[in-house]
């Protein structure tokens, strides 16, 4: 009653699995490394681009991490030594294509146009997530693990029975991966074959858990056999590979393909966020080591060696990132207005009863106070 | 006008809002080539096609997860969970998103989804069957919740809750879905999506009651007639919103008022019912609002739903108990009358 | 006696109850090297080794499963899900296990765990971090559901918790974390799991209160006093079970009460401790029952906390409506004050 | 930043992968089918109890359909054609071990040594699970999907952590490993190296929904690559292979190598409980040809091959099997005495004051009725 043969199997099964060693062009120091089977490398235009976003990229997350200590931000989880994954996510996608981020992502909706005090308005202590999503494609930076990859996996069916060509795409960490959600969704996207790349950004820790805690697969790639998902890993602190794969990702799924795992192995470089005091659960020597393995000095050496960056445009990068970051700062440092009767007006289309009566109540008690 | 049951009620109206709006989907376990457990779907994948109609893999959060991205692309999605505590995996998806996404994203983004849970008791169901889990919904802000008691309501809240910018939680009682009636499916003129309505007038005392327990409720105020006592019977229809002015005028009127819950009892809709008609129409109350709910028991197997749920002689001792005689009733205050 | 915030409460009250029963574990994210990212398990690991207490893979319904499993298989566990709203994966777990086992089993299994969970608001945190979720879980038969308010009661309710042989739900008000007293960890007689506590006497009017809300009563009480208004404060301690006595007790000898909640009002403990109270305490009640609780809104962010939390303004504005003065109070009565 | 080798990983995802044609001892005609490597045939005197079990289970669920239509049972979801998953599961065990059965392993119960009318006391309309669980180290058949399977990790685990050497085995189907917490499971079980089995009874149908609507994996044995979880799938109808590959799984677990996933393919031969209607979602000819895959015939002829069964062998077990029946029968057809008070004793240890007063009111009632 076993209607496939053992060829036909071990076909299927061979086209799921993952490379055995991440993929990589870059070796650390830059120089170009085998050139891995299957991908292509990006063209040097958008490496030049890539570069540009990450010096940004870089500095944007600096800056939030300082205006979290002059008590501008409520918290701030840093992108520090994931700018290569963030970056190539979004390069990767077409305008129309939709972005299903975490609270991680800042670097990669900064990259993708929204604006960073938008970016930044949730974390600021407003109620919303700051940006149009409709306007942005880019769902709100989900915090409740693992939540947004089914969102993401909804929003590729919507496209896909709709006739469309666009593709969504879901980050998530490592420690997402253990959610119960994260399954659903691989497994919902495989039967309905629905275009969507799921991208786990593996930084190592779940706060302070060690992949070791979190799994003990031989890599988080290997999930996707299980659904019959096409999976790939990749030097996440190689922009030139991650661009190559998740490039191949979405154009497996935007071709009718359905969806694709991409596991990236990184470094969360900074603590969890500002809140969180990384030495209680990891050594300095671990953190240091993986300093020579950092994304932007990789992709700069790699394209000064090939001649398409010059110290110019390094000093115009950083030049523009500057200003990114004074106009942000600037921005930032203006009070926020908010307006407490707004928190009853989007919790339904129209307010309940009840909702008017409690804004009534709170109206009533600001009115009372002025007086 | 056509005779029907609930579950052809609900059928139909999952029929016309699929031919009416593009958008809609329908999809969960089971409901395609078998039309559901309980047949609401029964037909449609066959009607509307796989497109429209269609069942998934097996996983509670992943349907409304689904649901949600799909909202947030375009589509309208009415899901089925099979049963009310196979919901519970989906408690996440729904609190957390469901319920937010609209307030997330200061009204951009809205989620117009149904959720459709057949709920409740009364059918001799094994564990896990029979929950009323209508308070975890209507506790948690951005979910308009609803339970038809009528075909003709069942209806016409749910074309309504398909046509719904919002996210609703529609709580089918198990227990109806084969109980019949004429129905009037042409179109009205103001639908009132909200409102609560007097099933039966009367001058007594209000009886409260919703989904499973309206039946409960008019049995009740029947047998309390023969007796000479005059109840009226409120079916609220929507849990949110809720409908203050319809309970709150009925009770100033009779100035007794007992509310009646399948659920168990303890922080349910109930209390928040009686909480409220006390708040609103504490000098217009003879004495104190009563309630009749579910004991706080896991829902008890078929053998013994009867001595759990709140029947006909239970809701006329709480009549009795309304001190129309002015004897103050004493029997709750007694301590550990075990 | 020492000095102790509420959080160096809960951790001593975690040691002591991992050397006094062995079968005790502790377990969940973060809860390891790190201590959690309240600190509570904080030194854990160190001193009780990666056997007693440990970190997990990231998946809530994951880790309370595997503590059903172990409680079946003879341990104690003690799991924590890092904040209120990440508990809403383990919901099925909680709802169709933990809570159902021991019924399930005819009482031949039972559940001996806790789960704790870090509730409410107060400490400005971003979305999903403060949700007030105790109405989920007092709803649900099966579990018992504290919330100290204290750093003593904090101690001596989880140390009561992890020795109940039923499952608890253990919610931890989060803003009063670095609340600070003097901790009396003496081993008492008899203790009193499922009693209320008169925080405060009174003779106007009562105010019921538990976890979070029990400082802000006793402000309110404070500030009540100046102007020569005597306020009762109840604090609950346990929400399951509920201690009707205390709280009637009271109210009897005020006639007057008001619930303060942070959750959001509609069917929440709230609506259940004012239905409780009007149907035992009807005829001592000279005004009705009063809620201040949470608007019916997702949870604020940070700017916005305090035009949400329920504050002493708000507690003595419903005191001001009792009705001292005679004049029936008709805000509530008119609609749409909007 | 990558410290494992390519070879090392090669091996270790090897290690973890399933055969790649389920295992098959014996032929659907009873023959004896090329040896697979790396199991054990078990050994006569297991084959001849096997199939002793095998038509006393057998007749059992005839038994318990029947007592649906005499309104003696609210409802029963048949074994039928899965006798040699759930006979083999129950003989891989030992006795000190645990089972965490689903509603549809009553098979398993009842050769477990389970008193069958203790196993059909919930479905008769009682309020709890019948047995007593610890005495029989059988935790209540579950309903809530893939929910049990957590609770056999944390039972392995449990016993892992006092140094027993004891093993538990959760029973799943296919459409319950679309369930998060079947995701979960597997990894607290790798992570933890749990002495757990993960036996999936892959019968093709969750309810209506065939298994392609349910996963695009090769098989759902591959799942467990995805978490470091050595998994098989079997020929779920080939009662040697299933119990000689549930055996390497027990002992694999047993000696300490933490996790095992076991996929049986095999079939569900009556509808889903009897209130279901099959021919609303498959053909008659797909079910026909699986009767020619039956396990008991199977089983049988292939015994009466070797020699092992003899007609008088066949003839005595169909008549303990009768006569089991015919006990069962008598049983359960006295009026069951089920008490409402009771509702409320064992909510907690003790009843809460709330659940005193409930208990008074309901007892008012009765009094009140009876006089
Ligand atoms: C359902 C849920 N549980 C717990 C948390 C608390 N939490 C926030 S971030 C985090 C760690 C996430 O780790 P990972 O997925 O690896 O992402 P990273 O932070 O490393 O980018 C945890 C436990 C949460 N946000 N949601
Ligand atoms: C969480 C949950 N969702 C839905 C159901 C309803 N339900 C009961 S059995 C079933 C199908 C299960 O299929 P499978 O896991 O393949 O097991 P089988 O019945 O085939 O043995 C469904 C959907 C349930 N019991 N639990
Ligand atoms: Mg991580
Ligand atoms: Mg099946």
């Amino acid at each position: 009653m076993s209607p496939i043969s053992a060829t036909a199997l071990r076909r299927a099964m061979q086209s799921f699995l993952p490379s055995l060693v991440p993929v990589r062009f870059v070796a650390e120091d830059g120089t170009t490394a085998p050139e891995p089977a299957g991908y292509t490398a990006p063209d040097e235009a958008q490496l030049r681009e890539a570069y540009r976003r990450m010096v940004i990229g870089r500095r944007f997350d600096t800056q939030a991490t300082a205006l979290t200590k002059q008590g501008r931000l409520a918290v701030y989880p840093s992108s520090r030594g994931q700018e290569a994954c963030q970056i190539a996510g979004v390069l990767a996608l077409r305008e129309d294509d939709w972005l299903f981020p975490t609270y991680r992502d800042s670097v990669a909706l900064v990259s993708r146009g929204v604006d960073p005090v938008e970016v930044l308005t949730l974390l600021r202590g407003d109620w919303h997530c700051g940006y149009d999503p409709v306007a942005t494609r880019v769902a709100p930076q989900c915090t409740p693990l693992a939540t947004q990859v089914l969102h993401a996996t909804g929003m590729a069916e919507a496209m896909r029975r709709r006739g469309e060509d666009r593709v969504a795409m879901a980050f998530i960490g490592d420690g997402g991966t253990s959610e119960g959600d994260f399954h659903e969704a691989l497994n919902f996207a495989a039967v309905f074959r629905a275009p969507v790349v799921f991208f786990v950004q593996n930084n190592k820790y779940a706060i302070s858990v060690p992949l070791a805690r979190q799994s003990a697969a031989p890599a988080l790639a290997y999930k996707g056999v299980g659904y019959g998902v096409r999976s790939e890993q990749v030097d996440g602190n190689d922009l030139v590979a991650v661009l190559a794969v998740l490039t191949a990702a979405v154009d497996h799924a935007r071709a009718g393909n359905g969806p694709f795992l991409v596991e990236a192995h990184t470094y969360r470089m900074d603590a969890h966020t500002n809140a969180d005091d990384a030495t209680r659960y990891r050594d300095a020597a671990e953190v240091e080591a993986w300093r020579t393995a950092d994304p932007l000095t990789r992709l700069e050496a790699h394209l000064r060696g090939r001649g398409v960056l010059t110290d110019e445009d390094v000093a115009a990068d950083r030049e523009a990132a500057e200003a990114f970051a004074a106009d942000l700062r600037a921005r930032m440092n203006t009070d926020q207005q908010v307006d407490p009767l707004e928190l009853f007006d989007h919790v339904f289309a129209e307010p309940t009863p009840q909702l008017r009566e409690q804004r009534a109540l709170l109206a009533a008690e600001s009115t009372a106070q002025e007086v | 006008m056509a005779t029907l049951t609930m579950a052809q009620a609900l059928n139909t109206a999952l029929r016309d809002a699929l031919t009416a709006d593009e958008r809609v989907l329908i999809f969960g376990e089971d409901v395609g080539p078998l039309g559901g457990v309980f047949r609401i779907t029964d037909g449609l994948t066959r009607d509307f096609g796989e497109e429209r109609c269609f069942d998934t893999p097996l996983a509670e959060a992943g349907i409304v997860g689904l649901a949600v991205g799909m909202a947030m692309g375009g589509f309208r999605p009415v899901v089925e969970m099979q049963f009310d505590a196979f919901a519970y995996p989906a408690f996440e998806q729904i609190a957390s998103h469901v319920a937010k996404l609209r307030n997330r994203t200061r009204g951009r983004l809205s989620l117009p989804m149904v959720i459709r849970i057949p709920y409740a008791g009364g059918i001799g169901g094994v564990e896990h069957h029979c929950d009323s889990s209508e308070a975890y919904y209507a506790h948690t802000p951005g979910l308009k919740v609803v339970t038809p008691a009528t075909p003709e309501d069942a209806y016409w809240l749910l074309r309504d809750a398909i046509e719904d910018p919002d996210p609703v939680v529609f709580l089918e009682p198990k227990k109806l879905y084969w109980a019949k009636e004429e129905v009037d499916l042409a179109p009205r003129g103001a639908r009132e999506f909200g409102r609560a309505v007097v099933r039966r007038a009367g001058s007594d005392a209000t009886l409260v009651a919703y989904g499973p327990s309206v039946p409960v409720a008019l049995e009740a105020a029947a047998a309390a007639a023969l007796e000479g006592r005059s109840l009226e019977v409120v079916d609220l229809r929507t849990l949110v919103p809720f409908d203050d002015d319809t309970v709150a005028a009925s009770v100033r009127r009779t100035g007794r008022c007992v509310v009646i819950q399948e659920a168990q009892g303890f922080a349910g809709v109930g209390a928040e019912i009686a909480a409220r008609v006390q708040e609103r129409c504490f000098h217009s109350l003879a004495a104190p609002v009563l309630r009749v709910a579910g004991f706080d028991i896991p829902y008890p197997p078929p053998k013994l739903e009867h001595a759990h749920l709140p029947g006909v002689d239970r809701v006329l001792d709480a009549v009795d108990r309304l001190q129309f005689d002015d004897t103050p009733d004493v029997r709750h205050l007694v301590k550990g009358a075990a």
